[in-house]
């Protein structure tokens, strides 16, 4: 096993095994999963050279559905909010989709923020349903059934999300080396190319788009049981853009980026609030600026180009290292 | 609705549009330009209303004269364009031209966010409050409703004023044609030799100024407080995309819109008020997807 | 040789801004009969490719495909019923490489929707290793197509199209950018090609000597206009030609 | 990640050790505190820390609680609900702090009193307004060391029935989140149970954070309420107080402005007199009844030294938390007999509590809920003071105005009538007196 995919795996087991030494950081790092899956989906739009600055909204289509779930059955049972989550972000994602793959780049984002803005209006404005800014509750449902206590049902939840992530991730790898997820990212290099192959660059687009407000929902289910509260704050901008820095913190287009991005901002985020609580923006603000100024590939690119340089200095490596050609054939 | 709730709604309106346009443009101008949409300008627009609150406060307190708070108010928007504008784009700007738009964006962000503590840390988190400029001018009686002079007169004046200097400066001066001509057309503006560095910089001090001025006058009507940045940036985004972006007179037509928008919203349906301007930008750029007066531009095959 | 004709315009008329880009364009494709396209720059020869494959919408006339009017359908319906395009500016996935600029076209071609099977391992890769070697572009195969030169990156624009199986492919100049040692070879490997998959071409071309050698027809555009129509020696010898167009090519 | 990794290793120690010797006498009583240090309800929050970490440090020179001196943490709650559970989560599970108080939100209240039960500490909601936590739900570890909206409002509609017996009409301007809405809810019902007959002519609800309120002002201007409420605060309340006054509004209508206690001495001149204003409880650096007393009279002056401005109501909330403490703990450990008490005793400790802060008496009753008098008063111009001070103020007391145990504030509002009314004790001050 070579290095390169050996720490991955154990950065992995790290992750799975931290909370059996530090019991609190399971909440957070459950989190940061439900984040990661999110981030996900604006990982997979980036492939399409889009951004959306409204993703936000999907977020909180599902966190919401899982507290109108909850609410309706006292408690309701987690399987059933995910579902639920999942449906619910799925068909915004396709409403909305229909509207915004139409437009590119800028009008992208906008018109994505523009929904998100929406939405976050109504959940704010609509006190009686919603709950307003306030948000509502969500109490700690059953699983399969069974009531669970807090602390093990924090564990289910962690280990199952850590378990849906994994699954998740590699669906995600697996279809964009898909013919159709190739055609997807060929709408970031020549979507004019792709009209005269007889492919619709906005039904492709739409494909992406529905998958990537479902990868949001299912962050959305899991951030709300996670809490126990959703808020407005869910479909907020500042929530989108925060989705899009860990995506370019993690490594823009990067799957496992999304991930180890979502981690990594929770953390310093966590630590930021606790050591610096007056200056815990300037923190991220300057971190993100590092990371866009000077490794534009984010952490997984910082990863790739520490382990050519290990692999060259390794002086078993005899033959010429190969000109390594990024998106090549399989 | 009467007419005399009618008239108030469109006096409220407009004041409100002139304080939304004064940001906007900033914006679209830069956008225009440098292609960047600047997440940072919200923090100009904050920074400009705490310098002059902060000043003037200080100032007027030390018993200087009133009408000293016209020239205060350039003098934070110069502070903001020269002070913070020239050195975000000269240092940091500069460097990512050549990056995606995603990211260009990104590093707004992360500078709003910086600016967003260093606010708290220079002023801390009480609000600040100066009216000086207001009060002197007094108020007008329309319809049985008292309106300050300032909001009814001297905003809209104001934003007027600003839109038909900056036409005239883009039409009429050097250097205002130099950035028409970036705006139109980047690619062949470099190749007959403008010098495209020093119109970024220029329009970037520029739109942070007038980020800056808006957020002067603002202060005049309202609290200085942390976070006012953050409204006041999705806010303008929603003006400048339904005007289409780079379009500086369509955003005054636009803040218009919103702001009748959003007044006619109080009387008729307050509920929607916060949810007029996007409401707005939804349509328009449904029907219009490159804004109202934004140009489409096709691909050449 | 059939005299079915592929595609017809009728009365064409569009023109940007007061420039007229196409004036009464009536044009009649047979099936195979390589048509070119000459005429000075602006004489409205992409216009017209354009137009034909729905990229730009004509203010007056109408387009048929085997009969079929195509007028309104955008570029993506035109193609699916069998007309590929080629380009000036080679348009492909530049984050791609060459085999997979071709394998994605022939999954376009096929449909595959499947999500989880591979791009590389689609049944179509030998057939699309086959066009590569036919356009002489194997060796590259696995190099991302914008660090290639321009001629391989036209030759792989027009394998492209190709790997559609078009019944009929409109060419915008396929040997500009190849360097003129070359345009004989490239309009060869071309015409082999095109022989072999029985497509019937339209080509813009400014090089005389490759029009001569390689079209069966040849029309005449200026002014946005069809001047004269006939077979390359009838057209390149009429001294209207020799001082309009070929004069202003040399 | 090597921080984690430390402080899960020292947590699994003292997790070990802690369980073993719950009531041996630690070397210091550390509490997290949540507050807002950052965003617009940092008004509350920043004055609220730097009390805390005077009165902190006073009681440690007055030798501590029991002799252990206090520590304490602070969580941001303007980072977000998110951070303030994880860092509360943080400083129970791993710095095992004794207490927390937590919060000033509403909305983190919400959040914090079902985790507080879940991890067994003992949790004083020490600012936040919402009467329905222990109307909805039952805690053993959760307590509230102040009244909460429904005395708040009632006594805002007591004192409005008093002073203004003939007023026709009202208009509502509050800020659109939970405090703003339901306390409108618990305002209009009282007013319609004791004085059926007002009209309401306006509700606005405007964004939270609002900079500009001429819309509403024109539209009110043009109708004319005798009474307009808001319950706004920190700088939306400035904003709104601010516009009307500059726009003639305040001469028109009587403000009643139940939290503007918090911002009288940043309205400077802009508040007129005339207008009522209440502290949330008996808050007010002029107490009628304590302003006299050197020790409240040291600690306003001190404050000022130290912050530059006039102690609010969120200062005087901190030192009845901080007081609650200290008493729940001297009457656990008398219970102990003289030892050190145990987690569990001082949360029994707290029934029936009874403490005083820099207030009137607060008592703790059996569903956790604390009773506070309220104070309201109206504005006058007073030598001195360069900004509006409290003229013909009223101290209610808080048992009469507070919702019974086990009812629900908006039904029991809903059947107040007149002998309620007339059965309401008040003592009433003015300026000077």
């Amino acid at each position: 096993m070579t290095l390169r995919i050996a720490v991955p795996i154990v950065l992995l087991a790290i992750v799975a095994l931290l909370p059996l030494v530090a019991p609190w950081s399971q909440v957070v790092l459950t989190l940061a999963l439900a984040k990661g899956l999110a981030v996900l989906g604006i990982v997979l739009l980036l492939h399409a050279g889009q951004v959306s600055f409204g993703h936000a909204l999907f977020f909180a289509v599902a966190a919401y559905s899982a507290a109108f779930l909850g609410e309706a059955f006292a408690g309701g049972e987690l399987v059933m909010m995910i579902v639920l989550g999942l449906g619910a972000s799925l068909f915004f994602g396709l409403m909305v989709g229909l509207f915004v793959v139409r437009y590119r780049h800028i009008f992208f984002g906008m018109l994505n923020l523009a929904f998100s803005m929406i939405f976050y209006s109504i959940l704010e404005k609509f006190y009686h349903v919603t709950g307003g800014a306030d948000g509502m509750q969500v109490a700690r449902p059953t699983v399969v059934g069974i009531e669970m206590e807090r602390a093990g049902f924090e564990t289910l939840l962690f280990y199952g999300s850590l378990v849906l992530c994994v699954a998740v991730a590699f669906c995600i790898h697996r279809f964009l080396s898909s013919p159709i997820g190739n055609m997807f990212k060929t709408i970031k290099t020549n979507e004019t190319r792709l009209e005269y192959l007889g492919i619709s660059a906005r039904r492709t687009l739409l494909v992406g788009y529905v998958v990537s407000a479902g990868l949001c929902g299912l962050g959305g289910v899991l951030m709300a049981v996670a809490q126990g509260i959703v808020t407005p704050e869910y479909a907020w901008w500042i929530r989108s853009g925060e989705l899009v820095f860990i995506a370019i913190l993690g490594g823009a287009g990067s799957v496992a980026g999304a991930f180890v991005g979502a981690i990594i901002y929770e953390a310093v985020r966590v630590n930021a609030a606790a050591f610096a609580a007056d200056v815990w923006q300037m923190v991220l603000g300057f971190f993100l600026l590092a990371i866009i100024l000077f490794a534009s590939r984010g952490l997984v690119g910082l990863y790739e180009r520490l382990m050519d340089r290990l692999e060259s200095k390794k002086p078993q490596a005899k033959e010429p290292q190969e000109k390594r050609v990024p998106g090549a054939a399989e | 609705m009467n007419a005399q709730l009618f008239a108030l709604a469109v006096f409220d309106g407009v004041a409100y549009a002139a304080l939304v346009f004064m940001v906007a443009v900033g914006l679209t101008l830069i956008f225009g330009v440098l292609r960047i949409l600047n997440v940072a300008h919200g923090s100009f627009y904050a920074i400009g209303a705490y310098l002059t609150a902060s000043i003037g406060g200080a100032i007027f307190a030390a018993g200087y004269a009133p009408w000293l708070a016209l020239p205060l108010m350039f003098l934070a928007a110069a502070i903001v364009g020269i002070v913070l504008g020239g050195p975000i784009e000269r240092l940091l700007l500069r460097r990512i031209y050549a990056k995606e738009d995603a990211l260009q964006l990104l590093v707004t962000f992360a500078v709003f966010m910086i600016l967003e503590d260093v606010q708290r840390l220079i002023w801390g988190t009480q609000p600040y409050f100066e009216a000086t400029a207001l009060q002197q001018l007094g108020n007008i009686e329309v319809f049985g409703v008292f309106y300050t002079t300032y909001q009814l007169v001297v905003l809209p004046l104001v934003a007027i004023t600003v839109l038909i200097s900056l036409r005239l400066f883009l039409r009429k001066t050097l250097s205002g044609k130099l950035i028409l001509a970036v705006t139109e057309d980047r690619e062949t503006a470099t190749a007959i030799g403008i010098d495209a560095d020093k119109v970024y910089l220029l329009t970037f001090v520029v739109g942070a100024a007038l980020a800056g001025f808006g957020g002067a006058l603002a202060s005049a009507t309202t609290s200085v407080v942390p976070g006012m940045g953050a409204d006041m940036i999705v806010l303008s985004f929603a003006v400048v995309a339904t005007a289409g972006l780079g379009q500086i007179e369509g955003a005054a037509i636009a803040a218009l819109l919103i702001g009748l928008g959003r007044s006619f919203a109080v009387y008729l349906m307050p509920e929607l008020q916060v949810l007029i301007p996007y409401l707005i930008m939804l349509l328009v750029l449904l029907v219009r997807p490159e804004g109202l007066f934004g140009v489409v531009r096709t691909r050449k095959i | 040789m059939t005299s079915e004709i592929l595609l017809e315009t009728k009365g064409l008329e569009i023109n940007f801004g007061g420039v007229i880009a196409a004036d009464n364009v009536s044009v009649e494709i047979h099936a195979g009969k390589n048509l070119a396209i000459i005429g000075p720059n602006g004489a409205g020869k992409t216009t017209f490719l354009n137009i034909c494959t729905g990229y730009t919408k004509p203010n007056k006339g109408n387009v048929y495909f085997c009969g079929r009017e195509v007028t309104q359908k955008s570029p993506r319906q035109i193609t699916r019923m069998g007309v590929a395009r080629a380009f000036q500016i080679p348009q492909l996935f530049s984050e791609h490489t060459a085999l997979e600029n071709l394998l994605i076209a022939a999954a376009a071609r096929e449909q595959r929707w499947a999500p989880f099977m591979k791009l590389g391992q689609i049944p179509e890769r030998d057939e699309m290793m086959h066009l590569l070697e036919l356009v002489n572009c194997a060796q590259v195969s696995d190099r991302l197509v914008n660090e290639l030169p321009e001629g391989q990156r036209k030759l792989i624009d027009i394998a492209v199209a190709l790997a559609l199986r078009p019944k009929l492919l409109l060419l915008d100049e396929p040997t500009s950018g190849v360097a003129s040692s070359e345009k004989f070879g490239v309009m060869d490997i071309l015409t082999r090609a095109l022989a072999e998959a029985k497509v019937t071409s339209v080509f813009v071309e400014h090089d005389m000597g490759i029009v001569e050698k390689y079209a069966d027809e040849v029309a005449v555009w200026a002014a946005g206009a069809v001047q004269l129509r006939g077979t390359p020696q009838e057209v390149l010898e009429h001294p209207d030609v020799i001082r309009d167009v070929i004069g202003e090519e040399l | 990640m090597r921080r984690w990794l430390t402080l899960a290793a020292s947590a699994a120690v003292l997790l070990s050790t802690a369980t073993a010797s719950a009531a041996e006498k630690p070397d210091e009583l550390k509490i997290g505190i949540t507050a807002f240090l950052s965003g617009p309800a940092s008004v509350f929050g920043e004055p609220a820390k730097a009390a805390a970490d005077m009165m902190i440090e006073e009681m440690n020179a007055a030798g501590g609680i029991g002799g252990v001196p206090i520590r304490a943490f602070f969580v941001d709650e303007g980072a977000g609900g998110e951070a303030v559970l994880s860092e509360y989560r943080r400083l129970v599970q791993d710095v095992e702090v004794d207490a927390m108080f937590a919060s000033i939100s509403s909305g983190n209240c919400n959040k914090v009193a079902p985790l507080a039960e879940d991890l067994k500490v003992l949790n004083f909601m020490w600012d936040c307004g919402t009467q329905r936590i222990f109307e909805e739900n039952d805690y053993r570890y959760v307590f509230r060391t102040q009244g909460n909206a429904t005395p708040e409002m009632l006594s805002t509609v007591l004192y409005l029935l008093k002073t203004k017996p003939d007023f026709q009409s009202i208009a509502v301007v509050n800020q659109d989140y939970a405090w703003g809405r339901d306390s409108w809810a618990i305002f209009s019902t009282a007013l319609k149970a004791l004085k059926p007959d007002v009209e309401v002519v306006a509700e606005f609800f405007p964004k939270f954070g609002t900079p500009d309120f001429s819309t509403e002002i024109s539209r009110l201007q043009a109708m004319r309420p005798d009474v307009i409420l808001s319950t706004s605060w920190g700088g939306d309340l400035d904003t709104f107080v601010r516009q009307a006054s500059q726009r003639g509004l305040t001469n028109t209508s009587t403000l009643v402005l139940p939290l503007a206690e918090s911002s009288l001495e940043r309205l400077g001149n802009a508040l007129p007199p005339g207008h009522i204003v209440g502290g949330r409880g008996d808050h007010y650096f002029l107490h009628p009844e304590k302003k006299s007393d050197p020790e409240f009279a040291e600690f306003v002056e001190a404050f000022r030294e130290k912050t530059g401005a006039y102690p609010i109501y969120p200062v005087f909330h901190m030192s009845q938390a901080l007081n609650a403490l200290k008493a729940a703990y001297e009457k656990a450990i008398e219970a102990n007999g003289g030892e050190w008490p145990s987690h569990e005793q001082v949360v029994d400790a707290m029934q029936g509590l009874k403490f005083q802060g820099l207030g009137r008496e607060v008592q703790i009753r059996s569903d956790g809920q604390g009773i506070e008098a309220m104070l309201l008063g109206t504005t006058t111009k007073a030598d001195g003071y360069d900004f509006a001070v409290l003229d013909n103020m009223m101290l209610f007391d808080g048992g009469q105005i507070t919702t019974p145990v086990g009812e629900v504030s908006l039904e029991w509002l809903g059947t107040l009538d007149q002998d309620f009314l007339d059965g309401i004790e008040v003592e009433s001050f003015s300026h000077g007196q």
